[in-house]
């Protein structure tokens, strides 16, 4: 096969804990989004759009929507008989087997797959940004710098610094110090989680780390600050386009209403950056003759009969007669019956509300039991996915509505079904 | 699951013209409904009955058929063995030197280096979610030579219109366009017969010097060899000519046929274009429409079938017609009954109007 | 996707320990065989030539090399958008992680990828086995009996039977009793390790099984057993072709002999049921000027420039003037070297044997300390992967070299590079 | 690694005929080595230099080389964007209805929906592991119109021989096969230019009506065009006549050679077609070939080249020969000088014999 340049790794092991329900049985990166979009095809479409063709995806947790999501790689362009598309999971082998640790560690456990790519450098990713990057300007940087590490960094407003991973740099560019929330940050260039390495280098570092048994197996806690005190040379490469972490509730449904309010940020209709995605087998979406669709993104699939307004349908999913749907994210195959009013609300994948469902920010007087201020803010009400909700419940904000455990009974949740997977 | 039947696909039909739409596009090729292309149906039906080898057999515009066809990824026929294969004209035979119509010698070496027992051969003009496998099964069990599938949907009639009567379901006579029908079974362009019948027709064709291979060569043989009828229930849409390829496409906004087409568990298949979801803005309108990806809906929409990246600038008006991909209809343009064909601009405040049975027909990539 | 009647799982975990160093790196399946082969190949051919369409290869013990050979499945024909090759190591969800603990285990930790593809037949499948079988036809024999499982069986040598597990049938060929190793067999129908279930029995079978705390999760000790006792109907299907479970030393070099000495009984050579492999990129194979080749069989990349004689010769491995090598197995891109005498051995992936070695049952005088009598017999010596063996050394037959340790020093084993993965 | 330049790959050239060998294939499509194609050589040397998107300009005897390539999944050009188009001949134009040479059409359409800025192109008579790398970097760097790759191997000269002449590294002059040669610099028939100006000159070929597009028809360009000289100097086999393509064959046979082509980094790809290893039986002798997976070697090779599943039977004597896929050399049979095609059988006892400069060919599928 040619020698790849530069090959790409995605993190897309975590649990993301904090999206609640809507990762009970699917790993972050694999969450709907955009109306046709899983959070993971941006990170993959940056990867193809910028000639990347050996993309590794290290996976651990509830991987199986993901890994049947993924496939091939063939929805990428990603299926190549040489390089393309691997999935990499931790494994066994005779010196022991282990779970990954860490970011770090999740890199050092592959170093045989990478050695064998024969790459220069590493790109490291993580599989649950929303952005659109051309990392061949980052690896340009990084080779006219003849930097060890390049790392992708964003300015955030001042006052939000200190929630950040932050970057001191000197007048070049060069990192000089990394503070994880630093409580008076000196800079507001914030890591984006998007490191070009020099492969001989960063080898050297994960094994070294691998053996420290203080280290976290980490890149921003272990790595980096290692790499910084042994004097080596690391790059911040300013991006200014939109990126956009997608880990909580509100920054899901966030980034979702970007593409409503925002649509020229991240810009999907750019021919030239395509975000490729899993294609869903469905028809041109049809809206019907008493429909209502404002302001609004939709795709295949879709049914409208009722009123959409300020929201984002996914592929397949009913919005019946007389149904009026704001501020809302319907995720692919739900269904919103008959006089049901949602309101900032996300529903998930497959579920059904039934009729005259009131739900969201609106609902004054309801059912306050499914309120969860861990999860939800905003006055943002979820619906997990797989539920059938009953008839004619009413919501109030801020819910977050789970699957009904084996046996239990319950008045709102009247089914849960396992999620199949794509 | 079928597994020992391959596809012949006829992508043309000299009977079958629709005007501006296919001069330079195989009749295969034509879009239909929103994303698709008219042959994606036959095809998605022999990928979902189980079949794996589908030969295409093109004439000269096939250009955009190889474009939209690509490496047969999309039906999932991209193989090592077997898959998706066009056979071009004008392709010299391994197995003929004779200065013979060289499309039949490139369908008879392609059948001659294929392993499967039988052979299903459909024209592209039927828009159908079709299952072949009890097809198959039966013209195994009945033992007849060929057998025809048809169905009595006397609706969708229109020319060219292959009437078959058939005796105790043997087919007796067969008339194309007959005036006074005698039989209200409709052929559905797809027979089924061996693969070594089949190649035993195209030998005597060749050595008589015959060009012309679709349905009807194999049916027109009804007199030498037993052939059977099928009759097939599925919702079916016959596209004969512009009108019928017009009324096709409307009779997608009936929620019922929509379904049944697309819904189904058998996916109908295409090329994928990873365009953005559409976007509407405020102040569009939109009613009883198939509406695709791609688009920026800002004016209003009835009764249509919007392509994908198509773009309905303000105030415009579009009613009972078709727009095909990429093409834009510009501030206050207003459009009945009009087809748009690809990359396309109406510009503003162009009004054009036709009626159901005469659409208008503004071709690909003019400016109007 | 087109419903798949019947999938395959195919039990590609186990560590392979019986063989030893060949097995250090790599995992059983993705062992090199017959020339071009590995050994996964005949139970992938086994699938593709039976119209299976849907693999799960179960992976946990070294899996990389594995995974990289599989690759996207493209050789097999295996790489589908729909359905295809999946490669299923074990994972973490919310309900906690663990490695596959058996047979059973492994596949009721993918009911979800099973219950996905629904279908009615699930064939389970050893990653490790050499036979060329049509899977339909046990299918067919299956749906004809109404069976709730077939096992597909084979007569085997009373005096060896009670080294299998035998099946007990009635006339009828259904299974009345399964014996693992029994002292006094009272059949000769040994388990080819060949199943086709009704996947809903299964499932309900792999269910309970999972709840047992004594089972072993096992099928054969313990899933094949309950659904005895449970009044299912087991069915033995008699596969009466070559088969040879390649788990030892011994098996796997008898095995590449039969290639030589019966080669009709496996025939390699049927235009209708290939066995496909991986491409090596070679180009054909090179016989020099002063060559002699008898009696074997050798595929592209290889270079012989001495004596072979009742030998399998691997892609790209290299016989040099004088070197005389005989009933061996030469993996691929080894290297035999100038005057070298090697009688009965085994040589590893990518090892160099130095000049003038004489290894292998002839040799009466040698090195000793080598000699390993848990792996070795009938006078084969095995040379492990990458190892590079010193000039002019003698090794007695019997004998298995290993790699140096890091910071070993051996007079024999100069050398030993971890493998690069294909 | 290369990534902003696309292949265009001629898979004829009328000058070079090998006799029987191209009866019914193009010339890209002569098995070549044991298990090769000749056209294999620039697809996989563009491959490995990082182009993904390749057009193979056919002509009319495109049938085995469609079969060769498949979906270009063996190249990995088996891809959604980008990746291997076979541009056949007669195809329609989507942008010009004139009635002009359609193969040029074709080509025209397929740049015109490219994204590339260089176009590299190339003829199928060259057997070399190229890296186009530096070619098109050199090409960038020093802004000239056309950089074309010649080296000074004179050895392997025959007719056609494309004599350069440059002065200060600009073409000044362009001879076929000049009788007194001016320059030792002869084309290596791979020329890379933008794809704009490639599209500026096909165009200009279209309005005028001619049809034969080459590496020449730019070449000639050269008192309009500023087309420098770009020197290779990896091993490179040309095959310009029956002759030359025998003495290359027998050139693999130097370990040397062999050891260039195809044991670098770069790997030579080809369609695979999983057949088993080769079988050397008691009582063969082998001395001095290349023998292919699939054979079964009983009797005496010498010097020669063994394509894949021939059968080499008892006491039979093959020595300065190329034995092509599928062939069955039966008992006794004497072959010396001779090249024996596809699928034939040289029976029992018969004996062939050419000489190295007019070697005995015998033709597909023939029994002797």
């Amino acid at each position: 096969m040619p020698k790849q340049q530069m090959i790409a790794m995605i993190l897309a092991g975590g649990q993301g804990s904090r999206l609640g329900v809507l990762t009970e049985y699917i790993a972050k990166p694999a969450v709907p989004f955009g109306s046709k979009y899983r959070i993971i095809d941006f990170a993959l479409s940056n990867c193809t759009n910028s000639g990347i063709e050996t993309v590794g995806v290290l996976t651990q947790y509830s991987p199986l929507e993901l890994n049947s999501y993924i496939g091939n790689g063939y929805s990428w362009d990603l299926d190549r008989n040489l390089g393309g598309l691997s999935i990499l999971p931790p494994y066994q082998s005779m010196a022991g087997s282990d779970w990954y640790k860490g970011t770090a560690n999740a890199i050092y456990q592959n170093i045989t797959f990478i050695d064998n790519q024969k790459p220069d450098y590493v790109l490291i990713l993580s599989g649950d940004h929303i952005y659109k990057q051309d990392y061949r300007e980052m690896l340009r940087a990084h080779i006219e710098a003849e930097a060890d590490a390049t790392i992708a960094v964003r300015e955030v407003p001042w006052e939000e610094a200190s929630r950040f991973g932050i970057m001191n740099t000197d007048e070049a560019g060069n990192i000089t110090e990394f503070e994880e929330k630093p409580a008076n940050p000196k800079s507001n260039l914030a890591s984006m989680g998007v490191y070009i390495f020099s492969w001989q280098i960063l080898r050297e570092y994960l094994i070294a780390d691998e053996q420290d048994p203080n280290s976290r197996n980490d890149f921003g806690q272990n790595v980096i600050p290692a790499m910084l005190g042994g004097g080596k040379k690391l790059l911040a490469f300013t991006f200014d386009g939109y990126w956009k972490d997608v880990g909580t509730i509100f920054s899901l449904w966030e980034s979702n209403m970007d593409l409503l309010d925002r649509p020229q940020e991240i810009n999907l209709q750019d021919a030239l950056w395509r975000i490729y995605t899993r294609n869903t087998l469905q028809p041109s979406h049809y809206v019907g003759t008493n429909a209502s669709v404002v302001d609004s993104i939709l795709t295949d699939g879709v049914e409208i009969h009722g009123s959409v307004k300020h929201s984002v349908i996914s592929s397949g999913a009913i919005v019946e007669e007389g149904a009026e749907v704001k501020d809302s994210i319907l995720m692919p195959g739900s269904v919103v019956k008959k006089g049901c009013k949602i309101d900032k609300c996300i529903i998930g994948i497959d579920t059904i509300i039934g009729e005259n469902v009131e739900a969201g920010i609106s609902v004054k007087e309801g059912r306050e039991d499914f309120v969860s201020e861990k999860f939800c803010s905003d006055g943002i009400t979820v619906f997990g996915s797989g539920l059938v909700i009953a008839d004619n419940v009413k919501i109030v904000g801020n819910s977050m509505l789970f699957p009904k455990e084996a046996g239990q009974t319950c008045d709102v949740v009247l089914d849960s079904i396992i999620l199949g997977v794509i | 699951m079928l597994t020992d039947a391959m596809g012949i696909i006829i992508a043309d039909n000299s009977r079958i013209q629709l005007g501006e739409l296919n001069v330079e596009r195989a009749l295969a090729a034509t879009p239909f409904g929103g994303r698709y292309r008219i042959i994606d149906f036959m095809l998605s039906s022999m990928v979902n009955s189980g079949v794996k080898h589908v030969g295409i057999l093109a004439e000269t515009k096939y250009s955009s058929l190889m474009d939209h066809l690509g490496t047969g990824s999309h039906w999932d026929l991209d193989r090592l063995q077997q898959g998706l294969r066009i056979i071009p004209p004008y392709m010299q035979s391994e197995f003929f030197r004779s200065p013979s119509p060289q499309d039949i010698n490139g369908l008879y070496d392609f059948l001659k280096h294929s392993v499967h027992m039988y052979v299903i051969v459909a024209e592209s003009n039927i828009v159908s979610n079709i299952s072949f496998t009890q097809f198959v099964k039966e013209h195994e069990k009945s033992g007849a030579d060929v057998t025809a599938m048809y169905n009595h949907d006397s609706n969708s009639f229109g020319a060219p219109n292959i009437s078959l009567t058939f005796e105790d379901n043997r087919l007796v006579d067969m008339m194309i366009d007959p005036l006074n029908p005698t039989s209200d079974c409709s052929s559905l362009g797809a027979v089924v017969l061996s693969r070594t019948l089949l190649m035993d027709l195209l030998t005597q064709a060749i050595a008589r010097g015959d060009s012309l291979f679709n349905t009807e060569f194999i049916l027109e043989k009804y007199r030498e060899l037993t052939i059977r009828g099928y009759e097939n229930n599925d919702m079916t849409l016959r596209i004969n000519s512009l009108a019928t390829y017009f009324s096709a496409s409307m009779r997608l906004l009936e929620i019922d046929v929509l379904h049944k087409l697309f819904k189904s568990e058998n996916r109908i298949y295409t090329k994928v274009k990873n365009e953005s979801p559409a976007r509407y803005f405020k102040d569009n309108h939109v009613s009883n429409s198939l509406i695709s990806d791609g688009c920026d809906i800002i004016g209003t929409v009835e009764n249509s079938l919007i392509f994908r990246g198509v773009n309905v600038g303000k105030h415009s008006k579009i009613s009972n017609c078709i727009i095909m991909q990429d093409s834009v209809i510009m501030e206050g343009a207003e459009l009945k009954n009009v087809i748009i064909d690809k990359d396309s601009v109406v510009r503003s405040g162009v009004r054009l109007q036709g009626s159901p049975d005469y659409p208008v027909v503004i071709r690909k990539g003019v400016i109007v």
